[in-house]
């Protein structure tokens, strides 16, 4: 029982929603809601959500959530946040749960001004890689050569990465996580939860229908992005950046499990060409190498 | 008193809304009714600014600008040489401007004219902001001067409501030194 | 309207209804293979397994999408087809 | 109370001081930006208790207004121009989510090519978004359908945003005496904002704004409607309220100025209603039976109050200071709606001034109302644009 001790037992989020099966966000929403507890108001810009949530007179969650429009969900926050802290009550989770084109495409501007006002919330970007909700086209958070309904003979540029964007905020906190490490993402959200300012967490969800992948195979290739590399765990504390869970030991290249691992499994990637592999395997090294310079010597030597 | 309307001439950053809002605030005090309109364009400090004021103890409901005013004020003296400052004055309206002497340019015979040495009155009180000497207030000290449209009394309360410690004692000053060296020609 | 109307939805369990009607193949836990590790609670993403002293499939809810068959380390859980 | 000298944007700031607006969001902009300023100025220096957030955009001030009134704060901001229609989307939100907050707009012509002066394009474009939309004359009136906003939006029967509008610069920087009414009196007539059925609220978790299908979808839009109705009786009501604590009547739907026996009325909204009210006054003493009828409530639109202000005259003129392009003022449509649902018999001419700031003379009303009274203006379907320059 250590495993339900350490999330709880407590569902916030209720089956019977209509999520498809197999579903990413739904897995991340029900850890997140695990952590943070009922004292959260959750503010949903127009994604996935927006139909989890369930249909009008019903609502799949069982804390307080406002559905916003899209670009409009990281100013909300801050107005919920401000005006509770005006009424005392500092205990409220301030939460935005948000997709990947809310966050890192047009939701971008109300993001970099909530972050630089340090608004008190935790802003969570649940990416799954393509606008999902209208039926798989290509955001900016869409990786290098994945197939959409926009880009049919696969994206051209690389994937927008925005935790480093975020950070450049100077904001107290910003991690990234992945569903298939529950522990590493719920120890991400307690932090979050008690620090006061802005706090960013992406986390990667992984969609079978958008990725072409079976609906059973949504953890292990969220798990395969980590282990190939692909996808790295670390939390960036007052500027100072750690890595976190299995990419710890994944700064030498040799430990990770080969990225082919990771793209043979997703229809999404079928068909790519041997240069297009290439490509994609540079913009991971590019990723690490970025990371690592970020991240302080003796934290890396440490490691 | 009926209606009075006053048009101000100056340069963005002498004061001159400044000036048109005071003239409401000392007319508050006596019960009377004003309105103080600034005529916004889009240009910066340095470029030419108009205002305008109406007084009358009835209140007031027109917000059209003033085309026939009694009184034109001139904040700066050079304003006059590029643009007809006197335009639409009523006969027998006055100009009231910051100069020492009655300027060259003046080519109405049926209007009255006063000065005031603004400048060297702010100067010497330090009156400057920027590098623009802020001759709003000697200018209003002369305007009530040859106008009597609310007294001194009242203006002096007006300031003392609006600035305090030793901007106001300057404005105070430069007011009433203005009231007392206005010159009607 | 006596009332201003607003959009307000209430927590309801089953939010679509039985979400268990969208399966085509369900899972069936093995209880003498299961170990009580709990990992297919744990990755289950419609919280349709309860955490009893064992692992309990909700099949109302349950939309058969196989993740739990697919992480349990000891196999114990097969999919089955529907009748 | 005292009388004080304020601008119509300083005369906003003070009433939602008055007010005790807890939360203000918002992003400057030419003409509007004194008015947060001052309110930036009262919060830092402690005059007002409330919490001012320096949002990066107008989207995000009214978001940041919707995120505070859901969870039960008493939420202001302003905008003009450009900055309303960027927010345009939140004020949808706003109103359909049924949370009570007040905007100051002032009102400002669009781009291109770039104008900072008035018309009242940008409010009317906002037109069917659910918000009441109120135009206010002068300062003083600025400051008390501001306050009488709160009251009126915040109203469980009514439950809708709220923006009174006024005029760049002839209001919003123009200088009046102003009567400031004393925070306790505006206390009385504006408790404190209390808690809904749609408050968020984690001790009663529900979700806010979730799908609904079409077998569900048409009632709330039929609830905005119905409130709107509604509102009419509050607008009205308040400003009786308002009336017997200050001693000033200055609100409701319509103002009937010397209409009642007219032959002649014209209609119109904001600053230039004064000018309107002399010439009125003047043409009275020559013996033209003039009236003018001011609407000051825009939406919801005031047809009955205006039906019997204009029930006897046979000439109606609309001054609007907008055109909805392929067709005419968006004021004068609401009158020919009114008229012919009202089957009155009327002829109504509508009129173009105004736009981007064009200079309008007392002169020039005068002109017009003499003219349509001597039966000598074109046919009303000619729209007529006051003093454009010759094309």
């Amino acid at each position: 029982m250590g495993i339900v001790n350490i999330l709880g037992k407590k569902e916030i989020l209720m089956p019977g929603n209509p999520s498809c099966p197999g579903c990413g966000l739904a897995l991340g929403l029900r850890y997140a809601l695990k952590a943070l507890g009922e004292n959260t108001i959750l503010i949903v810009p127009a994604c996935c959500t927006s139909i989890v949530l369930g249909p009008y007179p019903k609502s799949s969650v069982g804390v307080p959530v406002f559905n916003i429009a899209f670009a409009a969900a990281a100013s909300t926050a801050a107005g919920m946040s401000e005006a509770l802290d005006l009424m005392g009550r500092d205990d409220i989770n301030v939460v935005v749960w948000a997709g990947d084109g809310g966050t890192v495409d047009i939701g971008i501007q109300a993001l970099s001004g909530a972050a630089e006002r340090n608004n008190n919330i935790i802003y969570i970007c649940y990416d799954n890689e393509a606008y999902m909700n209208t039926g798989i086209q290509r955001s900016g958070s869409t990786p290098r050569h994945a197939w959409t309904t926009t880009t049919v003979l696969g994206k051209k540029e690389p994937k927008k990465f925005l935790p480093l964007i975020v950070a450049s905020h100077n904001v107290p906190y910003v991690a990234t996580a992945s569903i298939a490490y529950p522990q590493d993402f719920i120890q991400k959200l307690k932090k979050a939860s008690s620090i006061k300012g802005f706090k960013y967490i992406h986390l990667h969800t992984p969609c079978p229908p958008g990725w072409r992948f079976p609906s059973d195979k949504t953890v292990e290739v969220a798990r395969l992005a980590v282990l190939t590399g692909v996808w790295i765990l670390f939390e960036i504390e007052n500027g100072r950046l750690r890595l976190t869970g299995p990419s710890r030991n994944l700064v030498d290249k040799r430990k990770r499990l080969p990225i082919e691992k990771y793209i043979s499994i997703q229809g999404r990637f079928k068909h790519i060409s041997k240069e297009e592999l290439e490509k994609i395997k540079e913009d991971v090294d590019k990723l690490w190498h970025t990371l690592i310079q970020y991240s302080s010597k003796e934290n890396i030597e440490k490691q | 008193m009926g209606l009075v309307e006053i048009r101000w001439h100056g340069r963005g950053g002498q004061g001159v809304v400044t000036s048109a809002e005071m003239l409401v605030s000392a007319a508050i005090y006596e019960g009377k009714y004003a309105i103080a309109i600034p005529f916004f364009g889009a240009e910066r400090r340095g470029a030419p600014v108009v205002a305008y004021n109406r007084i009358s103890d009835t209140p007031i409901r027109t917000r059209c600008p003033i085309l026939n005013p009694d009184y034109v004020v001139l904040l700066d003296e050079r304003l006059g040489r590029m643009i007809d400052v006197v335009r639409g004055l009523k006969s027998d309206g006055v100009l009231v401007v910051n100069s020492k002497s009655v300027p060259e340019w003046v080519d109405r015979k049926d209007i009255r004219i006063a000065t005031v040495d603004a400048t060297s009155i702010s100067m010497s009180l330090g009156l400057e902001l920027a590098g623009i000497v802020i001759v709003n207030m000697p200018m209003l000290g002369a305007l009530i001067k040859v106008s009597n449209i609310v007294s001194l009394n009242s203006l002096t309360k007006a300031i003392k409501a609006k600035w305090k410690g030793e901007r106001m004692k300057q404005n105070l000053e430069a007011v009433t030194r203005a009231y007392n060296e206005t010159v009607i020609w | 309207m006596k009332e201003v109307l607003m959009p307000i939805a209430y927590p309801t369990k089953g939010s679509v209804g039985n979400t268990g009607l969208w399966r085509t193949l369900k899972p069936v836990i093995n209880y003498e293979k299961c170990t009580k590790c709990f990992i297919c609670w744990m990755y289950c993403p419609e919280a349709a397994i309860l955490a009893e002293d064992k692992p309990v499939i909700l099949y109302d809810f349950c939309k058969g999408c196989g993740i739990c068959a697919n992480e349990c380390p000891v196999k114990a859980i097969n999919m089955i087809k529907e009748v | 109370m005292p009388v004080m000298p304020l601008s119509g944007n300083h005369a906003a700031a003070y009433a939602a001081k008055l007010s005790r607006v807890e939360v203000v969001a918002a992003y400057p902009i030419t003409p509007q930006t004194q008015i947060v300023e001052k309110l930036a100025e009262f919060i830092e220096k402690g005059e007002l208790k409330a919490k001012f957030i320096r949002v990066e955009s107008e989207h995000s001030a009214m978001a940041a207004c919707i995120g505070a009134a859901a969870v039960g704060a008493r939420a202001f901001t302003a905008t003009s121009s450009q900055g309303l229609l960027y927010m345009s989307e939140m004020l949808w939100w706003a109103a359909g989510a049924r949370l009570p907050i007040v905007m100051g707009i002032v009102t400002r012509a669009l781009a291109p090519p770039w104008s900072i002066w008035s018309d009242h394009i940008d409010v009317l474009s906002q037109r069917d978004t659910g918000w009441i939309i109120a135009f206010a004359e002068n300062a003083q009136e600025v400051l008390d359908l501001i306050i009488q906003g709160f009251k009126i939006s915040e109203n469980d029967r009514v439950l809708l945003p709220l923006i009174v509008a006024w005029d760049a610069f002839d209001v919003s920087h123009t200088i009046e005496p102003v009567d400031v009414p004393n925070q306790n009196v505006v206390d009385e007539f504006l408790p404190k904002r209390r808690k809904y059925r749609h408050t968020l609220d984690v001790e009663n978790p529900f979700s806010y704004g979730n799908l609904a299908y079409p077998k569900d979808y048409m009632e709330f839009r039929y609830s905005i409607y119905d409130s709107m109705l509604r509102a009419k009786d509050v607008i009205e009501q308040c400003a009786a309220e308002y009336d017997r604590l200050t001693g000033r009547y200055s609100g409701g739907l319509i103002e009937n100025y010397l209409c009642d026996d007219a032959d002649i009325v014209a209609i119109a909204m904001g600053s230039i209603s004064g000018d309107l009210k002399v010439v009125v006054d003047k043409l009275r003493k020559q013996g033209v039976k003039v009236g003018f009828c001011r609407i000051r409530y825009f939406r919801p639109f005031p047809s009955e109050a205006l039906a019997k202000c204009i029930e006897d005259a046979k000439t109606i003129l609309v001054f609007d200071r907008d055109i909805s392009f392929g067709s005419e003022g968006a004021l004068c449509l609401e009158v020919r709606a009114t008229v012919n649902r009202e089957g009155l018999d009327k002829r109504v001419y509508g009129i173009i001034y105004g736009i981007g700031g064009r200079e309008v003379r007392q002169k020039d009303l005068e002109n017009i109302i003499v003219k349509a009274y001597k039966e000598e203006l074109n046919h009303p379907r000619k729209l007529l644009w006051l003093n454009l320059k010759h094309v």
